[in-house]
């Protein structure tokens, strides 16, 4: 049996559902943001794997959208780790749900 | 051999891309400029002015790229797209962040606090915005989205009030995040069925047309989510009411209206792909029915936008909630996708540049002047502050639509747009947008006026008044204000300009 | 009669006519008068002065056109393709009716004189008067429905006016509001009916009416609308049944004044524009009319038989004899209405005006309280005699001729019916009542002597009740055939004259002899009915007045919380959408799961109520509004 | 001369002056505006009589691009600067143009922030005139637009207690109306072509001719298929015209705004609300409803009538039930503008002519009306008709002009109020017979609204002003009402006088309508049934 | 015997990333994240990109986790095992998420399986010079962009994070 992009893609939506779960339901930021990772993953999987397709031409395109993906979600979680940081240092929790200073 | 000559000519339209960069060079260069400075001078008076100069010789070079007849630059194999239409956004763009930095300059509390980032960072973030505008392949948008959007939400981390600022930042980063995962997955099944991330080449369509249908809907989906997500549209518009609340007015000058126009100018860019123009009629490409969706999301963000406002307590709130609205009202010149269309959402979007600036250039005066946060510290402004809240009147009165500000001859244009392509495309949603924006219209007028009514019609109970300074008022807002008017009375000469210039 | 005699004069001449036919000298009086305040005997003097100019205008320029026969047309304005005109009319009746209404008018004038002495806002008062005298004699002399109209209510504004002159007088004011509505419900007629002819006719002219109606008689059934509903305004205006509650209360006002308006002049209106436009009545309506006003006339004499009240007896007594008019049109009898209308109008203005010095210098308007008044000024009380005698019908009296060429009118033209027996009656009840109120005021002998009698009193009286004298009319006393006036009528038989007279006797002393009539018992219950006027001025209020302010209020309240809620329920459900929509925004998730919490406590406490994240619910509920876009859009 | 044009611009040159002025020169601020009213007022005075001389069609034109755009495949953009008037838009031009100056005399009791206020009215003058003067759908939308910010702010802080609610009240039902009348703009440009240059158009003369709509746009009459929810597009274009006007004049049940607004309005305010302000609904309904969709006109005409009849008792009956003088004159006007909309769904010359005649009368009175409630409610603060008794005692001169005011109102002839009263009623019963829209029982029900109107009006007399002197606030009150003042005077008789003449001589009015108001009739009822001829055949309804 | 390795990196990839998004502990599935993207690389390599997948485990692996460690490190100083779940008791919220997860799991693996291209894959050999080729001729601009980025990503970082003492 030949593995085919299908394969692929089914670990890819089987990731991509784990990361939206821990995405949503997780009560706290950094697993969130390793949901968020999870997802990303997801689609650099889908990525990598049509680059394998379209070989006429366009064939690194894939590969470089994962190649750039994976070096802004980096970029994003370090930013994101550093707004958490500064949450926790006015909050002292890192629970999105207790952070709530606004009422309306 | 073929694939050497292939190569020599991906260099060599890369070599000849980068002088179509030129702003952007300049901006680059200020910003580098900037940084030296700061760290050499640390308390520099010099910093903002310097910024300013760099943001006046881009706006000067990017004007100059306006090329008559319109006509079309593929940068970078593809990378970007530059023409007039993509021109008339980034001057836009350049417009708001120079009125934000000169506003900037008169905030008591970013001159308290010294934080100097705050200004060199601007013609960085007018970089992504530009980008984003020009982007015309999947992975330069993608790219530049992200970029704008960590823009986003370092400018909202910037330190006023620490602790609002970071509850503000952190909804807004996790919301963000989640958005251009699925904007992320979504490309990666464009691209897995088309075979291709440039929207611009030409086998791009007739390859996606052969995906099944199912996959069409998911992708499309997946990064409309993304995109609405920068123009905060519903249902991904839940993050502004909380982001503009703990972010200071200065900033929102900037942030309401920069991300939100190359928001556009991207969604354009990405529409432009989908449609085709046919005996002059312009056309949508038949697999998706983006009509439909276009205007169901226009109608509920109008809808939920403007029902929403009117219960707010908290002014930036209530903004974020108008600002919503206002993007539905947006979202209408792209229902068609028809010239008129995109004049009217140009000519809105100036519009939207004058108006919004200069509501919370107002509103940040009535925040410093005042204290004034929620809808009751308003009351009875106007005998403090009468200019400010007399030209408050004007732009509330210019963001309803009515006559003769900028804001109605903007929403007339819409108006008109969408009527044309209910007209062609006979597509009943069309016309219920049509409807429900009237009803908005009118619903915005009652939200809005609750502020205008507490400034006018109350008493204070308390005001605190610090330093009178009306300076910023005479220099700045009020031009701002004769534009809002001039243009509401004379509007041919801009809508000409435009219409000139992508035609 | 049509238009060959109807001619255009220069304007010139044109405004020297109708300036000479007396409009611009009370109209200016009446200008100055209620823009300055003047002295009392100034104020008096420019009225009186205002009306001799019109009298002589009446008698210099005025008469020698009245043979001509002729119109005179003014183009007022254009509307569609319509000209509305002002046509004045001079003919015969239009003279001797002016006639009538200047010299009462004069009379009533020098009266007030003397009766309004030292009052306030006198000069108002006589503004009013020249207002109403300006007013009723172009009531009288156009020949237009519209400018009839207009100068219908003007007359009925100047009414209102002089009623309520007393304005801190309670009852006054109520009186001439009454007046005015009821009036008004007349008017509407009037409208409708101006509504129906004008459709008809495309013109509201008087003579062109008739000529069309002579032309083309076929438009019955809209001629048959018109004369209702106009007649519903003369019943009005003419105080007959069921419209006549008004005029009892309107004695309120000074008593010159019901003197000039509520007996002579006013009141009469409806009978002479009834005189002016009865061609336009089809039979059947007349009919209606015919008893209409036989029940008006047995109504009034009936009230006024236990009214205690001299000016009310007066007041029934008027409603009843305006009745003996139309009924005599109704008949088909135009001349001897036109006739005892004249008649009427003086020994009516004669014992109002008597009544008026009785009650002035008594302070009293009970007939029980005056009975000293034969002694107290005996030249006024036997100018009050004459006066009565002319009511009751007595020989020598003008009213004598015209009452009996009524009756006689009826009888010769429908024989021996009840209509005419009840006529016949009526008489005898008119006798009754007057002489009931004569015997009351002539019961205290021993009452003395006013020493004062100024001529302002004595003279208008005096004058008054000589012109309802005979001789005014008629060279002979007893027949109709030689009149003065170019009224032909027909020869009254001597036995019916002498059975007439007979019954007007008898009624003279069945009161002297029949102290129940005299002085009806008080707590009798029929009394008591009518004495209140048959309680009909109650039920009015029962049934129209009650209802309509009750229905008033409640549409006031429906105004304020149905409709006023109902389209201001759309800003309300605008707020409550907003409301939602916010709980939408920020809840529907959460509220989604409590309430399903809430569901599943019941099975047990599987799941405890937990706080949400928001982020992440807002995040969740995104992308379900997502799913169901594209779900909806494929 | 661009005579149309400085009536328009004077006042918004001297707001500007007024602008400019410092705070110090409050005095001048009042005798600013009462000359710019005269000078408008002599303005329209001079057209009105240059227009008598020959009353035919539209004169004083004045047409200018102010918007004209290549927008590519949409098309031109072309909006003209376009003023004329004619002999229905020119009495209610020189109507407003005296009511404002009225209404700036009565300012003498404006004592807050005069700067703005003055700024404000004249803004609001401006916009009046330009309403009344604008030929082109959008110039007259944006007129119609700008009245409304100017009036939020008069009623908004120059009001009573409750005035923000009446003025968002005011400013959301105009809107309301308005949002939807720009959508029926757009959708006529697109259907209109201008028949010279071939581009669309908003010219509204040109939207009055049927050739002139493109063959199957929307709101042409030869399309087959202009069907919106199975209903004819024209339709539905006029109903949503006629509820932006109606909420204007204001008929039931839009009406609601209006008790709120002019009760809490300062008296000039509310001088300028029911003086000029409700006229502009029915010259809409005449000039924009009936000429562009004359077949929906006749269509609806029943339903219109029923709408007059129904505001006529209904106004009626509830300003007899009305406790609060001012409100009861409020209701009164519904009452009034009622006979404007049954004379206008006549559609006769009668009715129509009889329309006109009855919006200036009721400008003129309805000015005395609220000016005289003003005069009472400025010196003791109340207005409550329970609250005072015998009036007429104290105030004898006041009390001669109510009367005046009173008996105009409930239309005693000789007064204006007749003339339009009596027409209007003409029409809507000749209607039957020309015409067959109105049954002739619409006429007699709306007769029986003036009998209601007289019971009312003299109802509120006998209680409030005559009778033995008696008031609420006992002494103190009786010190306070003095007679009328100079300035009063002023204002009141020029009211007056007016009442009596257009009485007396109501073709001052008629001769300048009617040639006007005569082709217009004869053409709405022959375009009207020709259109709705053509549309019964190809829409089948 | 190749496909068993893609299984086996397969199994690991997914049981790794349940186990890190349900475990209690952080720090737990912080370190079960590793094993997830090693499994996740070479699943890369699999697919032709050896680049790639190597870039993968340096980018993630060498730089996200450990800014993670660090991140909680800050956020949760000393206490890195306290962090337990406070309620126990699972809300509805919870089953929705899981509800949705399941469904978007179903949904796509559904579709993949309905219309994923039927192209096999097999390892032809390393790609690293044809990526570097692209990066530097077709993918320059974006390559040049994202230094920007990263530079003003540095930036903000530096910002947000330094202490507030400095800011005044």
């Amino acid at each position: 049996m030949n593995i085919t992009i299908g394969h692929f893609l089914m670990i890819s939506a089987a990731l991509f559902a784990i990361g939206f779960y821990a995405a949503l339901r997780r009560r706290n930021i950094i697993l969130v943001l390793i949901g968020i990772e999870l997802m990303v993953n997801a689609a650099v999987i889908n990525l990598v794997a049509f680059a394998n397709v379209n070989k006429n031409g366009n064939a690194q395109d894939g590969k470089l959208m994962a190649l750039f993906a994976i070096v802004l979600s980096a970029a994003a979680i370090a930013l994101a780790l550093a707004i958490v940081v500064k949450v926790y240092q006015h909050f002292k929790t890192i629970n999105p749900d207790e952070v709530e200073e606004f009422k309306n | 051999m073929e694939w050497y000559l292939k190569l020599q000519s991906l260099i060599e339209s890369n070599n000849l891309s980068w002088k179509f960069l030129l702003p952007e060079f300049f901006l680059l260069l200020f910003f580098l400029l900037g940084l030296i400075i700061d760290l050499f001078w640390k308390p520099s008076k010099l910093l903002p002015l310097l910024m300013l100069a760099g943001l006046a010789v881009s706006g000067y070079f990017t004007f100059l790229q306006i090329s008559t007849p319109n006509q079309a630059q593929q940068l970078f194999n593809g990378m970007l797209l530059l023409n007039n239409k993509t021109i008339i956004f980034k001057l836009l763009l350049t417009l708001v962040s120079f009125i934000f930095l000169v506003y900037s300059l008169t905030d008591q509390r970013v001159k308290q606090q010294r934080i100097s980032e705050y200004f060199y960072l601007v013609p960085l973030f007018l970089i992504a915005l530009n980008m984003l505008c020009m982007s015309s392949h999947l992975l330069s948008i993608y790219l530049s989205l992200e970029m704008v959007s960590l823009f986003s939400y370092g400018y909202v981390a910037l330190a006023i009030n620490e602790k609002r600022n970071a509850e503000a930042a952190m909804k807004y980063i996790l919301f963000g995040l989640l958005a251009s995962a699925l904007l992320l997955y979504g490309i990666s099944l464009l691209y897995g069925f088309s075979g291709t991330l440039s929207l611009l080449d030409p086998n791009f369509l007739a390859a996606f047309a052969k995906a099944p249908m199912p996959i069409i809907a998911l992708s499309l989906t997946l990064i409309l989510a993304g995109i609405l997500f920068k123009i905060a549209a519903v249902p991904f518009h839940f993050y502004a009411p909380d982001v503009y609340q703990g972010t200071s007015a200065t900033t929102l000058v900037l942030l309401s209206i920069a991300p939100k126009i190359a928001g556009y100018a991207m969604f354009a860019n990405f529409l432009s792909c989908f449609s085709f123009q046919i005996f002059n009629q312009q056309l949508f490409w038949p697999m998706y029915n983006w009509e439909t969706t276009l205007s169901v999301i226009a109608s509920v963000t109008i809808i939920l936008g403007s029902f929403v406002a009117i219960s707010q307590t908290n002014i930036k709130r209530l903004m974020a909630y108008a600002g919503i609205a206002q993007s539905g009202f947006l979202l209408m010149g792209l229902i068609g996708y028809t010239a008129i269309g995109l004049v009217a959402l140009l000519n809105y979007l100036f519009a939207y540049v004058l108006m919004t600036s200069a509501a919370f250039m107002l509103i940040s005066y009535f925040e410093q002047q005042h204290e004034a946060f929620d809808l009751a510290d308003y009351k009875g402004l106007v005998s403090k502050s009468p200019m400010a809240a007399i030209l408050l009147v004007i732009v509330f009165a210019s963001l309803i639509g009515l006559p003769p500000f900028i804001g109605f001859t903007g929403k007339f244009l819409l108006f008109s747009a969408s009527y044309q392509a209910y007209l062609s495309s006979a597509n009943p949603s069309v016309l219920f947008t049509i409807f429900t924006a009237a009803i908005g219209s009118i619903i915005s007028l009652f939200y809005y006026f609750k502020i205008v009514r507490n400034m006018f019609m109350r008493e204070a109970t308390w005001v605190k008044v610090s330093s009178e300074e009306q300076g910023v008022l005479y220099f700045l807002v009020l031009p701002i204000v004769i534009a809002i008017i001039y243009f509401g009375i004379l509007p041919s000469g801009i809508i000409a300009y435009i219409q000139s210039l992508i035609a | 009669m049509n238009q060959a005699i109807t001619y255009q004069v220069d304007p010139l001449l044109q405004v020297l006519n109708v300036s000479a036919m007396g409009f611009i000298m009370p109209l200016l009086g009446f200008a100055f008068l209620s823009l300055f305040t003047l002295k009392e005997k100034t104020v008096w003097y420019v009225a009186i002065s205002a009306l001799v100019a019109s009298f002589f205008s009446l008698v210099v320029f005025f008469k020698p056109l009245v043979h001509a026969h002729q119109y005179f047309t003014i183009s007022w304005f254009q509307i569609a393709q319509s000209n509305f005109q002002v046509t004045l009319l001079m003919d015969d009746t239009c003279f001797w009716v002016l006639t009538m209404i200047h010299l009462v008018t004069l009379m009533v004038v020098l009266f007030s004189g003397y009766y309004m002495k030292a009052e306030q806002r006198i000069e108002k008062y006589f503004a009013y008067i020249l207002l109403f005298f300006t007013a009723m004699v172009a009531l009288v002399m156009v020949n237009n429905l519209m400018v009839s109209y207009i100068f219908w209510e003007l007359v009925g504004f100047a009414s209102y006016a002089l009623i309520g002159f007393w304005r801190t007088k309670e009852s006054a004011i109520l009186a001439n509001r009454k007046a005015f509505i009821i009036n008004r419900i007349g008017d509407l007629g009037f409208l409708a009916a101006i509504f129906i002819l004008y459709n008809q006719f495309a013109t509201l002219n008087l003579q062109s009416i008739e000529v069309l109606v002579q032309q083309s008689p076929n438009n019955t059934t809209s001629l048959y609308w018109a004369s209702a509903a106009i007649l519903i305004a003369i019943i009005a205006k003419s105080a007959q049944f069921p419209f006549h509650v008004w005029l009892p209360d309107a004695m309120e006002g000074p008593t010159p004044v019901s003197a000039l308006i509520h007996a002579a002049t006013m009141v009469i209106a409806g009978v002479y524009l009834l005189l002016r436009i009865s061609f336009l009545f089809p039979l059947e309506v007349l009919l209606l009319l015919k008893y209409l006003s036989l029940f008006s006339i047995l109504m009034g004499s009936i009230f006024a038989m236990v009214q205690n009240d001299i000016k009310k007896i007066l007041a029934y007594s008027t409603i009843s004899q305006i009745g003996f008019m139309l009924f005599a049109i109704s008949i088909g009898n135009n001349q001897l209405a036109l006739f005892h209308l004249l008649t009427h109008a003086f020994f009516k203005a004669a014992l109002f005006l008597a009544a008026g010095a009785f009650i002035h210098e008594n302070k009293s308007q009970d007939i029980r309280l005056l009975k000293g008044v034969s002694k107290q000024m005996p030249l006024v009380f036997y100018a009050y005699t004459v006066a009565s005698a002319a009511l009751i019908g007595f020989p020598f009296t003008a009213a004598y001729l015209s009452k009996e060429g009524i009756v006689y009118a009826a009888f010769s033209q429908s024989g021996f019916n009840i209509t005419n027996v009840l006529l016949v009656v009526s008489v005898l009840l008119t006798s009754i009542y007057v002489s009931r109120m004569w015997f009351h005021l002539n019961a205290d002998k021993t009452a003395t002597k006013l020493q004062s009698n100024p001529l302002a009193m004595l003279l208008p009286i005096l004058i008054l009740s000589i012109a309802s004298l005979f001789f005014i009319f008629s060279i002979n006393p007893l027949h109709l055939e030689s009149m003065w006036l170019a009224i032909k009528l027909d020869h009254v038989p001597f036995v019916f004259s002498l059975g007439m007279i007979a019954m007007s006797l008898f009624g003279v002393l069945l009161v002297k002899y029949t102290p129940v009539i005299l002085n009806p018992n008080e707590s009798n219950r029929l009394v008591l009915f009518l004495q209140n006027g048959a309680y009909i001025d109650q039920l009015y209020e029962m049934v129209f007045v009650k209802p309509i302010l009750k229905l008033a209020a409640v549409l006031k309240w429906l105004d304020r919380h149905v409709v006023d809620a109902l389209v201001d329920g759309i800003a309300k459900l605008a707020i409550t959408l907003a409301k939602i929509s916010d709980w939408f925004d920020r809840k529907v998730i959460d509220g989604f799961v409590n309430l399903i919490a809430l569901i599943a406590k019941r099975f047990g406490d599987l799941i405890r109520i937990s706080q949400t994240g928001r982020v992440q619910t807002y995040f969740l509920l995104a992308l379900m509004m997502m799913a169901i876009l594209a779900w909806f859009i494929y | 001369m661009n005579w149309l044009s400085i009536l328009i611009f004077l006042p918004i040159a001297a707001a500007l002056v007024l602008l400019l002025m410092p705070k110090g020169a409050a005095k001048v601020f009042r005798p600013v505006a009462i000359t710019i009213g005269v000078v408008q007022t002599i303005i329209a005075g001079i057209l009105y009589v240059k227009y008598l001389s020959n009353p035919q069609g539209y004169q004083f034109v004045e047409r200018y691009d102010w918007i004209n755009l290549n927008l590519g495949t949409f098309g031109r953009l072309n909006i003209d600067y376009f003023l004329a008037v004619d002999g229905l838009s020119l009495g209610l031009l020189l109507l407003s143009a005296f009511v404002m100056t009225i209404a700036a005399i009565a300012s003498s009791e404006i004592q807050k922030d005069p700067k703005a206020y003055y700024t404000l009215f004249l803004l609001l003058s401006a916009a009046i005139m330009g309403v009344f003067c604008a030929l082109d759908f959008f110039l007259f939308y944006v007129f119609y637009e700008l009245m409304l910010l100017p009036m939020y702010f008069l009623i908004g802080m120059w009001g009573g207690p409750n005035r923000e609610y009446a003025a968002i009240k005011f400013f959301l039902y105009t809107l309301f109306g308005s949002i939807f009348m720009l959508l029926v703009m757009i959708g006529l440009y697109f259907s209109v072509i201008d028949p010279i240059t071939g581009e669309h158009t908003f010219n509204m003369l040109y939207m009055m001719d049927a050739a002139n709509y493109t063959k199957d746009s929307y709101f042409s009459i030869f399309s087959s298929d202009a069907l919106l929810f199975n209903y004819p597009v024209r339709f539905l274009g006029f109903i949503v015209l006629f509820i932006a006007f109606a909420i204007k004049i204001p008929t039931i049940p839009l009406h609601t705004w209006l008790p709120d607004a002019h009760v809490e309005a300062p008296t000039p305010v509310s001088i300028i609300l029911a003086g000029v302000l409700l006229k502009i609904g029915g010259y809409g309904i005449i000039r924009i409803c009936y000429g562009i969709f004359p077949e929906a006109a006749i269509y609806f005409s029943y339903w219109i009538g029923l709408i007059g009849v129904i505001s006529i008792i209904y106004g009626a009956f509830i300003a007899l039930a009305s406790t609060d003088l001012k409100r009861m004159i409020a209701y009164s006007s519904i009452s009034h503008m009622g006979f404007v909309i049954l004379g206008i769904a006549s559609l006769t010359s009668e009715g129509v002519n009889g329309a006109i005649f009855q919006m200036i009368s009721h400008g003129v009175l309805s000015t005395m009306l609220f000016y005289l409630v003003g005069v009472i409610y400025q010196r003791v603060h109340d207005r409550e008709i329970a609250a005072f008794r015998g009036l007429a005692q104290p105030m004898p001169r006041y009390t001669m002009f109510v009367v005046i005011a009173f008996f105009a109102s409930l239309g005693l002839p000789g007064l204006s109020g007749f003339i339009g009263e009596a027409f209007t009623l003409i029409g809507a019963f000749k209607s039957a017979s020309v015409n067959a829209l109105l049954p002739r029982g619409f006429a007699i029900l709306a007769a029986v609204g003036i009998l209601i109107g007289a019971a009312y009006f003299l109802w509120t007399l006998q209680r409030m002003f005559f009778g033995a002197a008696r008031f609420k606030g006992a002494e103190e009150w009786n010190l306070k009402l003095k007679d009328l003042t100079a300035t009063e005077y002023v204002v009141l008789i020029p009211l007056a006088l007016i009442t009596i003449l257009l009485g007396v001589f109501p073709s001052l009015l008629f001769d300048a309508s009617n040639n006007t108001i005569n082709a217009w009739v004869h053409e709405t009822w022959i375009h009207g049934i020709a259109n709705l001829k053509s549309m019964q055949s190809l829409l089948k309804f | 015997m190749i496909n068993l390795v893609f299984y086996f990196f397969a199994f690991i990839a997914i049981v790794s990333a349940l186990y890190a998004v349900s475990t209690p502990l952080i720090i737990r599935s912080v370190f079960a994240m590793f094993a997830c993207f090693f499994a996740i690389a070479g699943l890369l390599v699999f697919a032709q990109s050896d680049f790639i997948a190597v870039s993968h485990l340096m980018i993630y692996v060498g730089g996200i986790l450990v800014v993670m460690v660090f991140g909680i490190m800050l956020s949760q100083g000393s206490s890195l095992s306290a962090v337990v779940r406070s309620n126990k008791t699972i809300s509805l919220h919870q089953y929705l998420v899981l509800i949705v997860c399941v469904s978007v799991f179903l949904i796509l693996s559904y579709f993949f399986y309905q219309y994923a291209p039927n192209t096999s894959i097999h390892y032809e050999g390393s790609d690293l010079q044809l990526i570097g080729i692209a990066l530097l001729t077709k993918y320059l601009f974006p390559f040049e962009l994202l230094s920007i980025l990263l530079l003003a990503v540095f930036i903000f970082t530096a910002i947000i994070t330094r202490k507030k003492k400095e800011l005044n």
